[in-house]
């Protein structure tokens, strides 16, 4: 089992990554799969010291879910943005600084959670706390600034903290 | 003995000195002397032949192509200044031995004095004018070497250099002059120019040689107006100035005049140019030389009033006159070197020179009193020594002489001359050893050792015997030595008798010599007149000269090469554009072949993306910063330009590439002022717009005219098109041209990389070994720094995007040879992956984790690609020939290997390491203690929580 | 096919990343390597120098391609010439620099310089014009790195100049390639040639635009005026057995003038007629003039020896620009005469640096004053073209050439007179370093302490290490060996050299052996 | 159809690059240009692929795709020059 | 298009020669970045230009081709003119924490004109 | 069928072109400089993938082979996107911001971009919290 695990540091990785090479090879062959394997194998051998403790995936279901709410919100943010710039004079808007406290601890779980937030329009994450603790978010236009903040720790995190811890 | 070794025994033997000095003084001068003497003994072997008229020659084809060969022949001419040279050199040598004192170097001395000895016997012995102008300067060079040798004093440098400006200048003029010669007989050799006399003084081009040649005949024999290094050159001891100037140096001039004496005289230019300057210098020299305190300055103009009188004789053209000139060269030879060797005695006894400080030495220094009183007395013409013989027939050929129809300027003028010279020779006893014996000598005289005068003595014998028979022991060597002068034509009619009976030289001798007491009685008188007169200082000016063209260029040197870079760089870019805007408009252009393209919209929304962050840049460019983001603007447009026009492997290298160029720019930055300052005037930079337009103009102006033209003939790419998956099995022709068919530019071009990573490096260990390294620890950031150095998500992205990259990077690798990609690109992206680790978690993180050196990688991957290639060797095939075929690995399907994949990985590796390291060295700038942290992360919420749980356990 | 004729660019090529991988750590170790390097490449080249003495002229396809589309490499008498020059000159940097202990002085001496090597050796060897480019870039970044070994400021801003204006050489160089690639289709020198020769007549000015632009690129490294000043300021601040090794550089440049202008646009090809000899000679004189003037007007060793070496290329110059088989017979004689003549003044002055400084100025007397004295004049009298070493025959030989010129008379006077000031000013240098420190009045003169080039070494004023001192003097006495040789055998060498250029004027062997003839 | 709507889009983009372009001219805070040069990095994504697809060839993907991969170092390497000065440390 | 491209490497050089000619070795750097962009463009144009024809062999259709050889030409130049770059920047940098001083000119101590 | 497809690929293409146009807008637009942060997301997210999903669609429709490589664009995006956002908004905060303009972190403190190592104010803040 711990030459196995030698061997095999990071299986996730190992399958993501047979899986950006059948992409990028663009095409099912059984050589692609073959080689993909491989460097799949290979890589995160060689870049193993680079990243020490990964976490470990607990749910995948939930990370399915999770991927499509993102999406969905993606598009409805998208929109909504849009006409916010588009037709919302600049002072009407109401830009605010939320701060976020995480119960995430993990920094795999607070950079998804990040990246969530930065990719759904509307709002950015800023910062982290000095102690990692909080996150600081930036809202384009958000006159309910709590509104927010309860919507991101009930809609991400919670999936988040299920899905990592 | 063959010619070749006579010539060659001095150079030969001048190694001993210097290495026999250790044996002791004696040792090093008797190796000086025997050499000489074998140099001379092999003369006096070939003496016979010469007395019966032959001419004895060697030849060895030095250097045929030119012209230049070592040939060397001996006739008369020769055989008489040969055995002056080797003959006062042995004296020389002897009298050396004693004069010079314990301190002085005196192995130098010899090899030197050998050196030149070689020197002046290879002129005289040479029958090549390219041969004699080498020796020639060798002349030069060694008695500069000769006259500097009292390194300590400033008179001896200066003498040494002015001797060497003057004579070596000299010498480059009538290299020219020999040039032109050789050119007019189509041959360099002597003996062939020797008969052309019609062809050379009917050639438009004898003028020049004439006046080249004899500019360095005259330099050397100090003619006026080159006389003043002579006096000068005094400085140099005085065994150095008695063979100088009494018979080797001063005389090459003489020798050279004689020499060409047959081809170039009997012009009016000849006899105007030449005997005017001979009896210039003969009288000036001999004015000056009465008026001068210090013996060796007396006897140096005295030298320059005897050389003006001998050119004279060789100038007047007429056969008799050179028998005379040849005649007072031997005199003069003898006499001169007697009392020079004689002043040297006075010197080294008394430890001065000063004339008005001696006085009376007849009773303390019989011996040398003797010696220098006969010499003198030689040179004042008194009979019967044989000074007086030699200008007995001076004057009576100055008498038959016209100058410009006026049949008593020269007479005149000689007269004079001869009244002067009579007057100085007269006050070198005079005022030297006679008159009361003085208390107030520096030094306690008296006669010195044998050793000492033996050599003057033996000189002074000659003197008295030549006078009294002269036939009988010089006639014959005069007779052979005019011979060869005028050419091998029947000799004139001379006499070397001391009684001709009264005539008029005998009158002009007797008004000479009367004259000469009355002026040496009014001495005191005439001295307060002179020193009253002014006159121009020869050395004044020539030191201003020298001086003036110091600072002239100087001023020339510094003003043009003022390290501005700016400049340098505006001048390369103007004289190019003009050139090739020269090169364009000589040249005929044909009209436009090809339709352009049509550019939509978005080329044109590019082009002024492009057009915009140029000139943004060139505004914003004294914020460093900025500039450098626009750099990315450019190179990110340039990058989609390339990919638009077909050529994605460019716009991969490109946008690659350019984030490595970034971050290097930034690091470096780091350090820099963000800042340039606005130091420019108004006008500079409109200047420079000015350059950078018509710069700007040109290039455009070019690339459109060369796009709108056809190739002229098919390009050579139509093969690789063609072969490239035939014979380099690979469909991305950009790929196997860069692995296969040019390969060997992809070679060069990764050790080009590999070189700069190295230097990086290599500098980054000079630089931080010096005071640098306490200045870069104690720097303080010039800007505000934020928190948070390595930001937890950007640790995290990094962590999942390295194997990501990584495996791009793999794929490119391998699709490069049948698609856009390769090694190069592929190892960018690697690099760029690793470079995201150092950028994320921090150098010392990162750093730690790195097991192999980047040295070996850059390393191994020049050798791997090397040796890829040299595999072809077994094959038998030259270097870098490529192989491929296929490989079918059930069930796998058919790929396909290459041994440019083998290269292509060294490039990989090269790049991958040449990369980091640079950007390693770079970063290895900003290290200081205390900033590495074992964390990657610098906030980890993870982490505290761990340590929370810790702290349970504990 | 022999594969000898890539030897000399792959051995270089191999060593060096042997020495950086294996050896980094390990300075006996590189230097052994490093010698044995440079004697296998001295063999080679004489081996190479052997095969061209038949008068063929040797092809290397790389890769097996044939010309003109993969790269060859041509060995004919010429690129043998130039690179046993380059071993000889290699061979004495070496053993000097471990003599004088510069190679420990920083790091990857002898890595850069067997890079250095390889990439002059490619550069003589090449028989492709981009091919050529490569190559250049290989040993200019070499030179780079050698140049400011060692560091210190003004060294190292003295760098920054030398790389900003090479930079610019190389940035035209592309631009004249690409301007012939755009007209002629091919980068091959041969085939160039042939396409020159063919190209319409009432379609020549963007190829001569072309022609010029490389002309200047290799004007740019062979220093001609006004296209020379990077080296004065280079040369004075590089490390002196450097310098030494540079002096080969500035002939690679004249070497190209002469391959590229005598194969590819020769004197009788009428599409670029008057393009090259119109200027070229005056830039050329302007070139000695103003190096010997810089030579009488300086005040540092340094910057003397490398305006001697500026002046040394005005004279090349003027040999080559005649483009008469003659006048390239005597510019070869002149370019071996004044690479070693230029190396042999850099590392004499090392010596002289070594004991007092690089100032011309009084000083007191230093160690072994005679014997660098007595190398000094040599060097000083093979520079100045003084008898009776090959400087006095080569400047014959030059003069004679010019002899067919209508300009004659000037080429004769400039060079004349410019022999003239560098006589000066050597005679006023050597008295005032080696014979005015004898003279009581002058020693230590107190002049205020300015930086000034070349006294950058901070580092050499602590006890430098200098394990052999002699290894460092017999290398030099080589060089003064090499120059006696060069003038008692004038007449053999001249022989070659006189073959060499009636080689270089037909082409047409050359052509053939490139197009048609590399495989047999 | 697609046509159109390729030049739709071309053209959105293609003014989105010149607003960038606008941006980096006149804008006033470093930070700033830094934001207009990372979506122009984006812009220019979106017209490589929108180019592939109109022409129907793959060749623009590779480029596209590296952009996007190594886009982000660059606009992080300004980023943490205006933060911390020095980007590797 | 060869008229953009023309006039593109024309601004890319004048941009290039003048920051060239500016006193400081960090412009002086830049300009020369953009001058190699600028060959690099024009060497590249040298093949011509042609759209949509990457020299990429297409096995199943007779397509056209740009020019290779340029590309190639080009990636070598890209690649040289990158580690020149390198060198230059580490060299000037050094330069300057040598000797504080980021004059790219040596004029205002010429050394010995004192 | 073929229709429908080009319909969809069309309409991918229009939105994308909207929101790529609407993240540079808002570039313009908006007047400070953290709400301008917000316009690329736009971009990035429905302008670049509405443009691989009209890629995904036509390599499917129109040349009849399946390729999904486009997806990986997204990911590097979605990877990298916010990272870069992140840092632009910190060296916003760092030059435009003092703690006191940003909500308080609650019991952290202070923000990590403005927690600078050597300040005393924040070391104690630290402390206090540790």
């Amino acid at each position: 089992m711990k030459v196995l695990r030698r061997i095999f540091p990071h299986p996730h990785l190992t399958l993501l990554l047979t899986l950006v090479w059948m992409l990028l090879a663009n095409s099912l062959s059984l050589n692609s799969l073959v080689f993909g394997l491989f460097l799949g194998v290979v890589i995160p051998f060689v870049t193993q010291p680079y990243w020490p403790d990964q976490p470990k995936l607990r749910n995948w279901l939930m990370i399915i879910e999770y991927i499509l709410v993102v999406l969905y919100d993606i598009v409805v943010a998208n929109i909504v943005v849009a006409r916010v710039i588009l037709f919302k004079r600049d002072q009407d808007r109401q830009p605010a600084w939320i701060c976020v406290p995480l119960e995430l601890r993990t920094p795999e779980a607070i950079t998804v959670l990040a990246g969530t937030i930065t990719m759904t329009p509307g709002t950015v994450t800023a910062d982290l706390s000095s102690e990692g603790h909080n996150l600081l978010v930036h809202c384009l236009d958000a006159p309910d600034p709590d509104a927010v903040r309860d919507e991101i720790k009930q809609r991400y995190e919670r999936r988040l903290k299920e899905i990592f811890e | 003995m063959s010619l070749f070794l006579i010539a060659a025994l001095p150079f030969l033997g001048a190694v001993f000195p210097a290495l026999l000095i250790r044996a002791g003084r004696n040792a090093s001068s008797a190796s000086a002397g025997a050499t000489t003497f074998l140099a001379l003994l092999g003369l006096l072997v070939n003496a016979p032949a010469v007395f019966r008229g032959e001419v004895v020659t060697a030849r060895f084809d030095w250097l045929p192509g030119l012209g230049l060969n070592a040939n060397f022949y001996l006739d008369g001419l020769g055989f008489l200044f040969a055995g002056m040279i080797l003959g006062i050199g042995l004296l020389i040598i002897l009298y050396a031995r004693f004069y010079l004192s314990r301190e002085d170097p005196m192995g130098q001395f010899y090899t030197y004095l050998l050196l030149f000895q070689g020197a002046m016997v290879g002129i005289v012995l040479s029958d090549n004018i390219l041969l004699l102008l080498i020796f020639w300067e060798l002349t030069s060079l060694s008695s500069f070497l000769l006259i500097g040798y009292w390194k300590h004093l400033p008179a001896g440098r200066q003498g040494a250099r002015m001797a060497l400006a003057v004579t070596g200048s000299g010498g480059l003029a009538m290299i020219a002059g020999m040039l032109i010669l050789g050119n007019i007989v189509g041959s360099y050799d002597l003996t062939v120019i020797l008969q052309n006399k019609e062809l050379i003084q009917a050639s438009p081009y004898y003028m020049p040689a004439l006046i080249l040649i004899l500019i360095g005949a005259f330099t050397k024999s100090a003619q006026f107006p080159f006389h003043f290094w002579l006096p000068h050159a005094m400085a140099a001891p005085t065994p150095v100035s008695a063979y100088l100037h009494s018979a080797t140096m001063v005389k090459a001039g003489l020798f050279l005049m004689a020499r060409m004496w047959p081809v170039l005289a009997g012009t009016d230019a000849w006899f105007y140019i030449v005997a005017t300057t001979g009896l210039i210098t003969m009288l000036l020299g001999a004015v000056i030389a009465l008026f001068k305190d210090d013996l060796k300055a007396l006897l140096a103009f005295s030298t320059v009033s005897h050389l003006g009188l001998i050119t004279m004789l060789l100038g007047f053209g007429t056969k008799f006159a050179a028998v005379v000139a040849v005649f007072h060269i031997i005199n003069h030879a003898t006499f001169k070197a007697a009392l020079f060797m004689s002043a040297g005695i006075v010197d080294h006894e008394t430890h001065t020179r000063d004339i008005k400080r001696l006085g009376g030495l007849r009773h303390l220094m019989p011996v040398t009193f003797i010696i220098a009183t006969v010499a003198s007395l030689s040179m004042a013409g008194i009979p019967p020594l044989n000074g007086f013989l030699s200008k007995e027939m001076m004057l009576d050929a100055a008498v038959h002489t016209t100058w410009l129809n006026s049949p008593y300027l020269v007479p005149g003028v000689v007269l004079i001359a001869a009244l002067f010279s009579a007057a100085y020779s007269f006050r070198y006893i005079a005022h030297v050893f006679l008159g009361p014996v003085r208390d107030d000598y520096p030094a306690k005289p008296h006669d010195p050792g044998v050793g000492m005068w033996l050599a003057p003595a033996f000189l002074v014998t000659l003197v008295v015997l030549i006078g009294l028979f002269s036939s009988a022991i010089v006639g014959p060597l005069v007779a052979v030595a005019s011979g060869a002068v005028i050419g091998g034509e029947k000799l004139p009619y001379y006499s070397l008798k001391i009684w001709h009976g009264f005539n008029a030289a005998l009158y002009m001798s007797i008004v000479a010599t009367i004259g000469a007491v009355i002026l040496l009685a009014m001495h005191g008188r005439f001295e307060r007149v002179w020193n009253a007169l002014p006159r121009p200082e020869a050395k004044v000016i020539f030191d201003a000269v020298i001086g003036c063209l110091t600072a002239t260029s100087r001023k020339i040197t510094e003003g043009l090469h003022n390290r501005s870079m700016a400049r340098y760089s505006a001048i390369f870019v103007v004289f190019v554009v003009s050139l090739a805007g020269y090169g364009y408009y000589t040249g005929t252009d044909s009209v436009p072949t090809r339709i352009g393209i049509e550019a939509g919209v978005m080329p044109i929304i590019g082009w002024i993306c492009l057009m915009g962050a140029t000139i943004c840049l060139v505004v914003f460019h004294h914020n460093r910063f900025v500039s450098l983001v626009l750099v990315g603007v450019v190179g990110l447009i340039i990058s989609i330009g390339f990919n638009y026009l077909s050529a994605p492997d460019l716009a991969l290298t490109q946008i690659s590439v350019e984030v490595v160029t970034i971050i290097l720019l930034l690091l470096a930055l780091n350090f820099m002022p963000k800042e340039t300052p606005w130091e420019t005037t108004n006008e500079r930079r409109f200047r420079d717009v000015i350059i950078a337009g018509i710069s700007g103009l040109g290039v455009g102006g070019l690339i459109y005219a060369l796009m709108m033209r056809d190739f002229a003939f098919p390009t050579i790419s139509e093969f690789h098109l063609a072969n490239s998956y035939k014979g380099g099995g690979g469909t991305n022709v950009v790929n196997v041209i860069l692995v296969d068919f040019r390969g060997f530019d992809t070679f060069g071009e990764i050790i080009v990389l590999g070189i700069a990573a190295l230097v990086i490096y290599a500098l980054t260990e000079a630089v931080l070994g010096t005071r640098v390294r306490a200045y870069l620890l104690n720097r303080k950031p010039d800007m505000p720094q934020s928190g948070d150095a390595h930001p937890l998500m950007m640790v995290v992205v990094t962590r999942v995007m390295m194997p990501i990259a990584l495996m791009v990077a793999a794929y490119i690798f391998f699709r490069g040879h049948n698609l856009p990609g390769g090694g190069f690109i592929a190892g960018l992206i690697a690099a760029i992956a690793f470079i995201m680790q150092y950028m994320a978690s921090g150098f010392s993180w990162a750093a730690e984790r790195q097991k192999v050196f980047y040295h070996g990688i850059i390393g191994s991957g020049v050798l791997i690609a090397a040796i890829t290639g040299m595999g072809a060797w077994l094959n038998g095939k030259p270097f870098l020939t490529s192989d491929f075929g296929y490989i079918h690995w059930p069930p796998l399907e058919e790929f396909e290997w290459a041994t440019a994949m083998g290269f292509d990985l060294g490039v990989f590796l090269a790049v991958v390491g040449a990369v980091m390291l640079a950007l390693e060295s770079l970063s290895r700038f900003a290290w200081q203690p205390g900033i590495a942290s074992e964390h990657a992360m610098d906030i980890n919420p993870a982490r505290d929580d761990e340590d929370t749980e810790e702290k349970k356990e504990v | 096919m022999s594969h000898l004729i890539v030897a000399p660019i792959v051995l270089p090529a191999v060593l060096a990343p042997f020495i950086i991988m294996v050896l980094r750590h390990h300075l006996s170790l590189q230097r052994i390597f490093s010698v044995a390097g440079t004697v296998m490449l001295l063999a080679i080249s004489l081996a190479l120098l052997g095969m061209t003495l038949d008068g063929q002229v040797h092809v290397y396809e790389l890769g097996d391609w044939p010309a003109p589309f993969g790269i060859v490499m041509v060995l004919d008498r010429l690129s043998a010439l130039m690179v046993l020059l380059t071993a000889v000159l290699a061979m004495v940097v070496v053993l000097y620099s471990i003599g004088s202990g510069w190679d420990n002085r920083g790091r990857h001496f002898h890595a850069l310089l067997q890079f250095q090597l390889m990439g002059v050796c490619g550069a003589f060897l090449t028989g492709d014009a981009f091919n050529l480019f490569v190559f250049f870039e290989v040993l200019l970044i070499a030179s780079y790195g050698l140049m400011i070994h060692g560091g210190g400021p003004r060294r190292l801003r003295a760098g920054v100049q030398y790389v900003v204006y090479n930079l610019l050489g190389s940035t035209l160089f592309l631009f004249a390639l690409g301007t012939l690639y755009a007209v002629t289709g091919t980068l091959n020198m041969a085939d160039l040639a042939v396409r020159v020769g063919e190209m319409p007549a009432d379609d020549t000015a963007l190829l001569r635009v072309g022609a010029v632009l490389l002309l200047l690129v290799f004007c740019v490294k062979a220093a001609v005026l006004p296209l020379h000043f990077w080296l004065p300021t280079s040369y004075a601040n590089a490390p002196l057995p450097v310098s030494a090794l540079f002096a080969i550089m500035t002939k690679v440049g004249a070497y190209s003038i002469l391959r590229i202008y005598t194969l590819v646009f020769g004197p009788e090809v009428e599409a670029t007629a008057g393009l090259v000899g119109d200027w070229l000679l005056p830039a050329a004189m302007l070139t000695l003039i103003v190096g010997s003037i810089g030579i009488l007007g300086t005040r540092i060793i340094n910057r003397m020896i490398a305006f001697g070496a500026i002046a040394s290329m005005g004279t090349l110059l003027i040999s080559i620009a005649l483009f008469t088989p003659i006048g390239t017979s005597a510019a070869l004689y002149y370019t071996i005469h004044s690479t070693i003549a230029t190396a042999l003044l850099f590392l004499v002055a090392d010596q002289v640096r070594e004991r007092r400084g690089i100032r011309i100025r009084s000083h007191s007397p230093m160690p072994q004053a005679g014997l660098l004295a007595g190398l000094f004049f040599v060097g000083a009298i093979a520079m100045a073209g003084m008898p009776p070493l090959s400087g006095f025959v080569g400047k014959l030989l030059v003069m004679d050439a010019a002899r067919q010129s209508t300009d004659f008379g000037v080429i004769w006077a400039v060079i004349l007179i410019s022999s003239f000031i560098t006589i000066v000013g050597f005679a006023r240098s050597g008295s005032i370093i080696f014979w005015r420190s004898h003279d009581p009045d002058f020693i230590d003169a107190p002049e205020p302490e300015v930086e000034i080039e070349g006294t950058e070494d901070e580092h050499a004023k602590e006890p430098a290490p200098e394990p052999y001192p002699g290894l460092a003097f017999s290398s030099v006495f080589g060089l003064v060996a090499l120059l006696v040789l060069l003038t008692i055998f004038a007449g053999p060498v001249l022989e070659f050299t006189g073959e060499t250029a009636a080689q270089l004027f037909d082409p047409s062997a050359y052509i053939d052996a490139v197009l048609h003839g590399g495989q047999k | 159809m697609i046509t159109y709507a390729i030049y739709f889009t071309f053209s959105c983009f293609g003014a989105g690059l010149l607003m960038n372009l606008y941006k980096i001219a006149t804008a006033k805070g470093v930070g700033d240009r830094v934001l207009a040069l990372d979506t122009m990095v984006i812009n220019a994504i979106a017209l490589m692929i929108l180019y592939g697809l109109a022409l129907g060839t793959e060749v623009f993907f590779e480029a596209a795709m590296i952009i996007a991969m190594l886009g982000f170092v660059s606009t992080v390497a300004y980023a943490r020059f205006l933060l911390r000065g020095n980007i590797i440390e | 298009m060869e008229f953009l491209l023309a006039s593109a490497v024309g601004m890319l050089t004048a941009a290039g020669v003048y920051l060239l000619l500016r006193r400081r070795t960090f412009p002086v750097i830049v300009g020369i970045s953009l001058l190699s962009y600028a060959v690099n463009v024009f060497l590249f144009a040298t093949g011509r230009l042609a759209l949509n024809a990457p020299p990429v062999l297409n096995k199943y259709a007779d397509v056209p081709y740009t020019d290779p050889l340029p590309q190639a030409l080009v990636l070598t130049a890209i690649v040289i003119s990158f580690g020149m770059t390198a060198v230059v920047v580490m060299i000037a940098l050094s330069a300057y924490l040598s000797s504080q001083n980021d004059r790219i000119d040596m004029s205002e101590n010429t050394g010995d004109d004192v | 069928m073929e229709t429908a497809f080009e319909a969809l690929i069309a309409f991918f293409l229009i939105v994308s072109g909207v929101f790529g146009f609407v993240g540079s807008y808002g570039l313009l637009k908006l007047k400070d400089s953290m709400s301008r942060l917000h316009a690329p997301t736009k971009a990035t997210t429905l302008g670049v993938g509405g443009v691989l999903l009209a890629s995904i669609f036509h390599s499917i429709a129109i040349e009849h082979h399946l390729s999904l490589h486009e997806l990986l664009i997204t990911l590097f995006l979605f990877l990298t996107a916010p990272v870069t956002a992140h840092f632009i908004a910190k060296a916003h905060i760092h030059m435009s911001e003092t703690p006191e303009t940003l909500p308080g972190a609650e019991q952290d403190g202070i923000w990590a971009t403005h927690d600078v190592p050597g300040d005393d104010e924040t070391e104690g803040d630290k402390d206090s919290n540790a």
